[in-house]
């Protein structure tokens, strides 16, 4: 018997959970305005969801899935991607694509039942949601195979959760970055939950940074709740693709919220658990290290909150202001041109909408 | 005796048979602590433990595949798909594999499971969540594909399911799952399957439908009758296989033909029974069949579904348009 | 010109495309050195290098996702599933993304791929090789399923596929991949989709039927032809969406129509023909319709499989048989 | 940063390509009846596999897939499980199929376009051949939760090949199989190709063994051309899944024929890959060392050749001898019961077969 491969994963994490440094910071976090860009884009994805609940409770939005707790990830994500990156988010990824100009209005608009908000005017080349766990990994790999064929320097971001890992189509994705070693990175949002089932029993693993191990690629845990480790790390992970190294980035954090609005998670998990992790958030913890190098104060704070309620007011109205789409609009963008077959069925839809004149009444 | 709804009826219906038969399992995402997220596993996980109430990884194609050799042990798995919409991955498994292990076995190995999952629109749930995709299991050889439409039928459905020797698709219109009661006594007593039950006898028109539609069909048989349109209403029930008699002798009686479904209209299993009709049944036909069906497009996203859905009105004219035939 | 066989069609279009079209990219298992378990992409790794005609490792689900996501970005890629008995595990990637990735981005991000596999029975393949189930894409909003019966449409159509701005599902019937040779230019000159070829003008009755089963169908011709018979031959060609137009106007001036297609009968795409009579044509029909089909039934191994599959023979009853009504 | 999880790959063989003892051998090895089992049963398959190839080319087989080179890993699967245990086999595992009494005419059938080959006497409880490759590894992990569920000492095992590895349903299983601790067993065969897909077209991984590390069990890579190793190791496998920990062994071999007679590996391969691999030939080594250790001779290997044909021989004419299915078999498992809407179809295939006197003749 000999040893013929051997593997190690590493963790990395800047701040601790009361937001001390406890490793040497990267250069980025000397510039107080990059730091402030993701404090306030981690404020506003909070604020932005408990919007959303809000509308939802009130019956102006449809089921919701709340980022709560986890808005590093998604603003971590955002902040180290360029513009020519390709985001292919999950559906609890709306932080990272608000970095990437999705308007509020849009995310709203997609969790209001409206397709529009898929069509949004900026990151055009972005994936809209995905919520077929784990499918849009797959997609991740051809946007990622593009990229190397036209030896373009731009990279793919795939974001899956804990649960999502169980998926085949999740490891197949990896499987293939590796082969072709793409520009691809696959970022868990290891939140501990997969509705109601935990970590454990998704996975034996001890990590799910490991499952790329599978996979030939890099792959490596980080402290999801500290926006700088995961800022730093999706960069690094960045130039890495490049050189044609694919990732898995495993983010620790934690789903605060229920799963979805529809779901109950008190049923399933204990006010314990959420304590314990209540006391890592992502937000208190670079705010206390912002207020301890001294480059945020209670007045910032406020200025801040008052801009952000702002903003988040207006994407608001604009999305109860949103006209509906037309009826006909289901069969639009069905093909590129409608086939022949299927146009009688579009004009009865239509017909449908506006009983003629004097016609029968069913009631 | 309580009135029960669709999905209390299912829970009764697993809770009666875990009970009776050690062999039953259920398994699926979310179907033990949680007791399913639309709750039809509630209370079984803490009354059968958690190595017969069985949360699984989130891995669709595992869970059919796992039921498969659960099934060849001779255990009687029924496994639960969370939403139609994540189906897709398991037709693989049922069309390879479960479908087929006795016939290409020559009958040595069984795979007596149930797949159960939750479908259709009408709730205003997301993307993918929606759609109503029966046909595409219509289609393979070797299933059932069973769909309740009353509470009464989900329990005894369920239970004949549960203890048909073959593989059996188990569809729950997740629209009605809390919009009646009835009374379902907890007997055990299973119904049969591969047969139509007809809801309402006619004698102008017949109304074919299954699912949660069977509430539209039903509603559109009332508005007929106040226009002294005696119409009958067959619930298919069984789509796979299908008891192509009890509709060609109700055709036979009428002359007329409305097929009412959710699904997309082309290829859907209304193609199957208006086929059945041109083939077996024109010499009955007075007027042109009618389907009223989902559109042949994508089910759009909640704010416009009930538009893409047949509502009561097309129904009843779809059902007038065939009276215009003499 | 010399005369080539179907598959060498095939592998002409995709070479003329791949040359016209550096956007064009073909990938699948085996596909590269290979040149394909039956030859379609052979010699075009050599011509247009291995970045270009990529050999996937062997998983499906990844094949339809990436070439999604390679679509998304303005590629077009043509990516072959090795055999349909194992495109099952595509359907979700196929149904939940690519037919739907226009409407659901209102025409943001598009998905102008092509699926290609080969299908259908009657070579003496091992199991799992030669299922018809065409129907189930039939059954998808947003797709395109194309099926070739000649080596000039297979040509014309899969060029017409790779242009076209939607997902194509490209059928191949490999029975007759090297059955006739015909000339085929290698012009470039796509055919159109979406419309039936009526390969045989006829009036007394009307034989519809795709791919493999068209020879079949066209032989029944000759010999009805024998007996004073007079049938039109149609290939649908494009099975979604379905040319009904040309299916109506012939069965209005023939009164009869044979439906035949290896797949399982029930839910199959003649089930969507005959509805489209029952529905559509009833005033024209003389005589039920008839389906001519595979039968209700996993498709045997093969020293069975020649019972299974539809017989000239059972083409030239069933005809005789819409005949016998006045 | 700090490591978090390591992982080792381990390598196993006993008897290296020249038949050398390179490590000390598992007590078994000191029963010669054991050994000249093993011997027995390598030879056969090999035996077997050229009098199939043989019909094949003359018509009287289907397509076929050759384990030809690999017979050690079949073979030690077979040796090693217990007759209580099930085999979940694909489509290259005739070897082990034999061990567990399946007949060779059974094998014959199956390849030869008759379903009754997969109902053979023996081996009631194994899966028959899976062709859709992986998707028998979901069903491996259910007979094992059915073990367990039972509290049997019993396992399963499962074949797969290199290619194999790719599929979801691999990774899904293995994970699953991790989490509740069954007693089953992945056996990769690992010859080197997927059809004309080499190895390294697979996966960027060093080795097939640790993709057990993606799913949190036991992996190792073994010798597969040493049927020393792989009995040894398939057997302490066994052991294991009974204290409930899962295992991944991947058999390095090589697949020294076409992938199925309709495959012609020539146009992927050369001559030179051909030359290498066979020098490490399962058969031969363990000849050069039962020779070595004077168990074997001329006369042994010679008298067990004339006793295998007779068997192989047996086999085939049984095969050829064996009289068709009636047309209607195709119905007739199809349903434990034929429902009713099918009768009319079984009907009409029985009249098709019989044309009724004075019939029109179409012809
Ligand atoms: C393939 C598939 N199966 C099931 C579901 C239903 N579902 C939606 S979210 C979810 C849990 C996902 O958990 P995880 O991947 O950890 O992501 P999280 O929701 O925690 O962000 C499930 C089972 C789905 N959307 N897709
Ligand atoms: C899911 C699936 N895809 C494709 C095929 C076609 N196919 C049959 S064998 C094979 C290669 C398998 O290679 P490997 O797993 O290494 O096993 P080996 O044949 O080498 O024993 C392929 C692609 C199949 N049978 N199943
Ligand atoms: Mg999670
Ligand atoms: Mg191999």
């Amino acid at each position: 018997m000999e040893s013929v491969a051997q593997f190690t994963i590493n963790y990395w994490q800047f701040l601790n959970a009361d937001g001390q440094a406890v490793a040497e910071l990267p250069a980025f976090t000397q510039d107080p305005e990059r730091i402030i860009s993701l404090y306030r884009a981690m404020s506003l994805t909070r604020l932005f969801d408990q919007k959303a609940i809000a509308l939802q409770r009130t019956g102006q939005l449809g089921t919701y899935a709340s980022p709560l707790g986890q808005e590093a990830i998604g603003v971590a994500i955002g902040s180290a991607m360029r513009p020519e990156d390709v985001l292919i988010p999950a559906y609890r990824d709306h932080a990272a694509q608000f970095m990437r100009g999705v308007r509020m209005t849009d995310i709203l608009l997609y969790w209001g039942g409206d397709e529009r908000g898929m069509d949004h005017a900026e990151a055009r080349e972005d994936f809209p949601i995905s919520v077929p766990v784990a499918s849009q990994c797959c997609h991740a790999v051809g946007v990622a195979y593009a990229m190397r064929l036209r030896k373009q320097p731009r990279v793919a971001v795939c974001c899956i959760g804990d649960g999502g890992t169980s998926k085949g189509d999740f490891y197949e994705s990896l499987n293939a970055a590796g082969v072709w070693q793409l520009p691809v990175i696959f970022v868990i949002n290891n939140n501990h939950w997969a509705i109601s089932v935990p970590r454990s029993g998704q996975s034996a693993t001890q990590t799910l940074a490991q499952k790329a191990i599978a996979a030939g690629i890099h792959g490596e845990q980080v402290d999801g709740n500290d926006v700088i480790a995961m800022t730093a790390r999706v960069a690094a992970a960045i130039e890495r693709a490049q050189q044609g190294e694919a990732s898995v980035i495993e983010a620790l954090s934690y789903r605060m919220g229920d799963h979805t609005t529809a779901d109950d998670a008190s049923r399933y998990r204990s006010q314990e658990e959420l304590d314990k992790y209540a006391a890592r958030d992502p937000i208190s913890r670079l705010n206390s290290w912002m207020r301890e190098t001294g480059i945020w104060s209670e007045q910032h704070e406020s200025a801040l909150h008052e801009a952000l309620a702002v903003q988040v007011d207006q994407a608001v109205k604009a999305y109860l202001a949103t006209e509906p789409q037309s009826v006909q609009s289901m069969f639009d963008d069905l093909y590129e041109t409608l086939p022949t077959a299927y146009k009688n069925q579009r004009d009865e839809l239509v017909a449908a909408q506006t009983p003629p004149d004097g016609g029968t009444d069913h009631g | 005796m309580a009135e029960i709804t669709l999905i209390e009826a299912v829970t009764q219906a697993l809770a009666w048979e875990m009970a009776d038969d050690d062999n039953v399992l259920v398994l699926g995402e979310d179907v033990g602590v949680n007791g399913g997220v639309f709750r039809a596993t509630v209370g079984l996980q803490e009354r059968f433990g958690a190595e017969r109430v069985i949360d699984t990884p989130l891995a669709e194609s595992l869970i059919a595949g796992m039921a498969i050799g659960l099934a060849a042990q001779g255990l009687r798995p029924v496994a639960e798909i969370q939403f139609m919409g994540f189906i897709y991955s398991i037709i693989d498994q049922m069309l390879s594999h479960a479908s087929r292990m006795r016939n290409r076995t020559r009958g040595r190995l069984s795979c007596p499971m149930v797949l159960r999952a939750p479908f259709g629109g009408g709730i205003h749930a997301p993307e993918h969540h929606s759609e109503s995709t029966e046909a595409l299991f219509a289609h393979i050889p070797g299933l059932r594909v069973v769909i309740p439409s009353s509470p009464g039928r989900a329990y005894g459905l369920l239970l004949a399911a549960m203890r048909d020797p073959d593989p059996v698709v188990f569809l729950e219109p997740k629209r009605i799952y809390r919009l009646v009661k009835e009374e379902v006594p907890d007997n055990g007593e299973a119904l049969p399957l591969d047969v139509c039950y007809t809801l309402r006898e006619g004698s102008d028109v017949t109304l074919v439908s299954w699912g949660a539609m069977i509430k539209e069909t039903l509603e559109a048989a009332d508005v007929l009758a106040e226009k002294g349109i005696s119409a009958e209403v067959i619930d298919v029930a069984t789509i796979k296989p299908l008891d192509s008699a009890t509709i060609l002798e109700s055709v036979a009686r009428t002359g007329r033909c409305v097929i009412v479904h959710e699904a997309v209209r082309s290829c859907g299993v209304g193609a199957e029974i208006a086929a059945l009709l041109a083939c077996e049944g024109l010499l009955h036909l007075m007027a042109p069949v009618q389907r009223v069906a989902g559109y042949d497009t994508v089910m759009p996203l909640f704010r416009l579904e009930n538009h893409y859905m047949p509502s009561v009105q097309r129904v009843v004219d779809a059902a007038l348009k065939t009276l215009e035939f003499e």
